[in-house]
């Protein structure tokens, strides 16, 4: 019998942890209920998956956790719709499903051997975070060259997955750069915009990839900034966001032009989205 | 009697109540304080005023299990709001046609106003619904299966 | 061409080369035999195009909520009246639309034809001396034109705009002896069951395309409630509750109103009798509070206040 | 495979005899509405109308359907397989659209499983339109009045009988098993290619040639700042459509018992592409119009190599505001050089 897509997996949420001082961003972190079930949900850094809370609905959601975190998948979602809001309200021990994984994710096989060069701002962080600690994890390092993070939101409380950057401001083996739009009261980090910053930081494209991920201004304001330091279309990649229900390519919302960002993405090249319509 | 007729004899209708905070809700808090006996079978829904009262709640009660609705509130001219109740009685007025013109039985959703004073009556309106409610037979129309 | 239609030609082009309005919203020739269909012209070198008969039936006040700038817009008495409720309840500026009014013989009712016809398809048509001639395959056949007009036009009191800017022919005043639409009438006379065996009939085919909606000049919400998902009123699924919790949610947001103009039912593409509901409420509104609407800038709509003394006999 | 013919008069009985077997969808009027439907008796079968009002695509992919249901967060049932089913009386426009629907539900990357398993039990015989409308446009789009893409069966009306073709050998099968068909006579067969020729004759459209690389070049054309203008954004020739296949899911009931129900939904509904946080890839009119024409025209075909659009007039016929597709297409042809609708 031909398996039924629509079907997600019974997963209990392990862990919930508040992200940000406005408390609308939690992680969640999911184990599988049946055996098989993590083995049979086995993903790549950027893709995602719909988490489905039954009676209320399904989002998709990216996939914040590493592939190489064996024990769960974590999932990071803002408060913003229906099923964001019920997805809040669960308990720890709640349970809930979960279908995919979807999506091309990252270019694994592209950027092994590269330099990356990490860009994202406030909330988008998710698949970026499960790209960086897959690159960190001691079995991956050595396949890739320097790690660059610039990572920055609007105040530090907003500043998601502290404990992942204090851990890695600790290491050697990531450049790491967090920064906060204005001064705050007890932040002796880097105050500027993420586009600023990356300037400064001026990351070289020899050998290297830019993954870039955040708000629009953001996006629109580092694309130049990575443009002047060299790097070409085809080495900047974006992750992005759209409104979707099936997660396969068939319900129709999702698509720009003949791509549908649920199959095909969400992961493009800058120089894809240069040659797709502006409906996004 | 019929299998049929001993079960529509046992039946119990639900209703579903929106009383006003302000004298509704008062009237039937006293009817309880004062030991004034009425039917079991309705379901309180405390809401500011009548004219809070969205005609979706009503709709939707009727979809979804209630048998009869009862929208209560304060007297004309008592309004905590001053105007919420006058307001109230257009919609209701159109609602109650409407409802009627599309073939919902009248007596389904019915309306009151009861102050905060009127146990005695508040017990009246509610048994009045009841027994309307359970000659009329369970709700059938708009009812949501499934 | 008739005079009408020469005179209409004419003040388009006045408007639009005098710069009076940017656009004009009329009707056009369309692609099939008494089709009509809207049209939007901002080169004074088309208006031409611009026709007016018994088929222009939509009612093209509901594209003033999607039109900017000053909008010149055809108006027969529905779609007048629909302006003057745009007008009063502040969805449209008065000074942007410029009404160019038209006095209203009635619109074909295309199910009518259907009906007459049996399913043989109609060629071509055109309408002399009070007939309609229609063109099929293999025959010809002239129907009274009074026999396919919509029936709610049969017994119209408001043919004239009761605004405009200017007016395109000459007023012809309501329908004399005007009584309530035959089916109102029977519908009404029925008891709750019968009625409840109708509607849910009628409604049992709506497929929720939402053209009734789309067409309707009253609709405008930028989100209706039947697609709110925070709360989510309704479902949206084929299930019979919902599909009449919709259309008796539609019918009691447009209570005081709906002007009857039948464009909700010339829409559906599944043949539902949309208006006698609406129709229903629109004397309860005019009986109980002695309101019409699109009737006068000045009026209040009747859920937007009160009289102390409202009716309230069914108020335990 | 021999050609057969069935007597009108024998339809009654062949009916009632698969009756026996089958669920059988065919034309039937029901409150006025020629559709689709689950035939009761043999005596409701409408056989000389031109066509349903909606697409049969219902049979395959229903507006509303149950993909599972639930109890206290436990997935508890998904819909039980349905009994075999037959077809009859699809006009050959609506049994294309299947191949349609099939790439999007059938295709290598994806199955289906609710769409799969009723395509795979149903049988569609199919009456070949000899008196095709003057909407209809199916040998524009690379169809026709007799066409068999997608057919079990094509029937042709020889007045007091139909020639049986057997398209597939599930057709064949189909018909060996009934008492009701006869050998068809070479002359029958004959009749039906006059027939066909004079059909075909009769359907006129306008040349799809070359639009899908057309399109390609028009997505920033002013063509569809006017195009959508008198679009009410209804759903009708989205829902009337026997290609159009967008849907939503949703849930209904409560956290404690429901269901998961798939529902047809369209890209002309404003809130269609609307993100929770209030931001719209398709903001006006202007943007639903062009994905629907782009989608059926460039889009699909550069996905799955077919126009996602048989020609079947049901959008010419019901549009409320009369934009009939026909002319768009006519449109598209005149247009990319920057002019815009109103000036042609």
């Amino acid at each position: 019998m031909m398996q039924n897509p629509y079907l997600p997996y019974p997963v209990d949420v392990r862990k919930v942890t508040l992200e940000n001082e406005a408390k609308d961003i939690k992680t969640f972190e999911l184990v599988f209920q049946e055996d098989g079930g993590k083995e049979r949900f086995a993903y790549r850094c950027g893709q995602f998956a719909e988490l489905s809370v039954l009676g209320v609905g399904e989002c998709p959601i990216g996939i914040a956790s590493s592939p190489m975190d064996t024990d769960s998948v974590q999932f990071t979602v803002k408060k913003v719709g229906v099923v964001t809001t019920a997805l809040h309200e669960l308990e720890e021990g709640a349970s809930i499903g979960l279908r995919g994984p979807y999506g091309n994710g990252f270019p694994m096989d592209e950027l092994e051997g590269s330099n990356i060069v990490i860009v994202a701002g406030g909330f988008a962080f998710t698949t970026l975070r499960s790209l960086t600690n897959y690159i960190l994890h001691p079995d991956n390092r050595d396949r890739f060259g320097e790690l660059t993070v610039v990572y920055g939101a609007r105040t530090p409380g907003e500043l998601i997955y502290k404990y992942d950057l204090e851990a890695w401001a600790r290491r050697e083996d990531i450049q790491l750069h967090v920064t906060v739009d204005t001064e705050h009261e007890g932040w002796d980090g880097l105050v500027g915009f993420v586009p600023t910053v990356l300037g400064n930081v001026a990351p070289s494209p020899e050998n290297a990839f830019a993954v870039v991920c955040g708000p629009p201004v953001m996006i629109r304001f580092s694309l130049p900034v990575l443009a002047q330091q060299g790097f070409q279309a085809s080495r900047i990649l974006n992750s992005l966001e759209m409104r979707m229900k099936c997660g396969v390519g068939k319900c129709g919302r999702c698509n720009i032009g003949e791509k549908y960002v649920c199959k095909n993405g969400p992961v493009f090249t800058l120089e894809e989205l240069q040659g797709l319509p502006q409906e996004y | 009697m019929s299998a049929e007729e001993h079960a529509q004899a046992d039946w119990e209708p639900t209703i579903i109540a929106f009383l006003c905070n302000w004298c509704s809700y008062a009237g039937a808090d006293l009817a309880g304080i004062s030991r004034i006996q009425y039917p079991p079978n309705v379901r309180v829904v405390r809401v500011p005023c009548s004219g809070r009262v969205n005609p979706l709640y009503i709709i939707k009660s009727l979809q979804h299990g209630a048998d009869g609705v009862l929208v209560s509130g304060c007297h004309p001219g008592d309004c905590h709001y001053i105007s919420g109740n006058y307001y109230a009685r257009r919609r209701f007025t159109l609602l109650k046609g409407l409802l009627e013109s599309v073939g919902i039985e009248p007596g389904r959703v019915n309306f009151s106003w009861v102050s905060a004073a009127e146990g005695e009556k508040f017990s009246q309106v509610v048994t009045g619904v009841v027994n309307t409610v359970k000659a009329l037979g369970p709700a059938t129309r708009l009812v949501k299966r499934g | 061409m008739s005079e009408l239609e020469k005179v209409l030609r004419e003040t388009a082009r006045r408007l639009l080369e005098e710069n009076q309005v940017e656009v004009i919203i009329g009707f056009e020739q369309g692609t099939l035999p008494l089709r009509t269909t809207p049209c939007f012209i901002r080169d004074p070198d088309q208006v031409d195009r611009l026709v007016w008969n018994a088929s222009c039936g939509n009612n093209l006040a509901q594209y003033l909520h999607h039109t900017t700038g000053k909008v010149g817009i055809v108006a027969k008495g529905c779609d007048a009246r629909a302006i003057v409720s745009e007008i009063v309840e502040r969805q449209v500026p008065r000074e942007n639309v410029v009404i160019m009014g038209v006095p209203c013989q009635g619109v074909i009712d295309r199910r009518a034809i259907e009906a007459l016809t049996d399913g043989r398809e109609v060629l071509e048509a055109y309408i002399a001396d009070g007939k309609l001639v229609l063109r099929g395959a293999a025959s010809e056949e002239t129907l009274d034109l009074q026999d396919v007009l919509d029936d709610g036009c049969a017994v119209c009191q408001h043919r004239d705009p009761p605004l405009y800017d200017i007016l395109l022919g000459e007023p012809i005043g309501g329908i004399e002896g005007a009584a309530v639409r035959p089916t109102v009438e029977q519908v009404a006379s029925w008891n709750a069951d019968e009625r409840w065996a109708y509607f849910s009939t009628e409604f049992s085919r709506c497929i929720r395309c939402y053209a009734c909606r789309q067409a309707c000049p009253a609709c405008y919400c930028p989100e209706c409630f039947v697609d709110q998902t925070q709360p989510s009123w309704f479902a949206k699924s084929d299930d019979l509750s919902d599909i009449m919790a919709f259309h008796i949610v539609r019918a009691f947001h447009t209570a005081g109103r709906c002007l009857d103009c039948g464009a909700c039912a010339r829409a559906c593409p599944m043949h539902i009798d949309l208006r006698t509901l609406g129709k229903m409420v629109e004397k309860d509104v005019r009986e109980l509070y002695d309101y019409e609407a699109g009737m006068d800038l000045e009026s209040v709509p009747p859920l937007g206040t009160f009289r102390v003394d409202d009716p309230q006999a069914f108020i335990k | 495979m021999d050609n057969r013919t069935i007597e009108k008069s024998a339809i009654a009985g062949f009916l009632d005899e698969l009756l026996e077997t089958y669920q059988v969808f065919a034309p039937v009027e029901r409150e006025g509405i020629l559709g689709f439907e689950l035939l009761r008796g043999s005596d409701e079968i409408v056989l000389n109308a031109h066509n349903t009002r909606q697409a049969p695509k219902e049979v395959f992919f229903p507006r509303s359907e149950t993909l599972f249901t639930f109890q206290e967060g436990k997935i508890i049932s998904t819909p039980p397989a349905e009994k075999e089913r037959v077809v009859l009386g699809i006009r050959p426009c609506d049994a294309r659209s299947t191949i349609v629907l099939d790439k999007v539900f059938d295709g290598d990357d994806y199955q289906d499983p609710y769409y799969v398993d009723r395509r795979q039990n149903t049988l569609l015989i199919g009456f070949a339109c000899g008196d095709p409308l003057s909407t209809c446009f199916c040998t524009a789009v690379g169809g026709g009045p007799f066409s068999v893409d997608g057919l079990d069966l094509l029937w042709t009306d020889l007045g007091d009988r139909y020639l049986v073709e057997a398209i597939t050998e599930r057709g064949e099968a189909l018909i060996t098993d009934y008492p009701q068909f006869g050998q068809a006579t070479a002359q029958e067969t004959n009749r039906k290619a006059v027939t066909a020729a004079q059909a075909t004759e009769k359907v006129s459209g306008p040349s799809v040639e070359g639009i899908t690389e057309k399109l390609d070049g028009m997505y920033d054309d002013p063509f569809w700042d006017e195009l959508h203008q008198k679009c009410l954004g209804c759903a009708a020739c989205s829902y009337l459509c026997p290609t159009c296949h967008c849907f939503d899911i949703v849930d209904e009931g409560t956290v404690t018992s429901g269901r998961r129900v798939r529902n047809w939904d369209s890209c002309q509904f404003a809130l269609f592409t609307h993100h929770a946080s209030g931001h719209n890839p398709r903001t006006s009119g202007k943007e639903r119009m062009r994905q629907r024409v782009m989608h059926k025209f460039s889009y699909f075909v550069e996905n799955f190599g077919e126009i996602a659009c048989v020609g079947c007039g049901r959008c010419v016929r019901e549009c409320p505001v009369n934009m009939d597709i026909r002319a768009v297409i006519e449109a598209i042809g005149q247009a990319g050089d920057g002019s815009r609708i109103s000036d042609r």
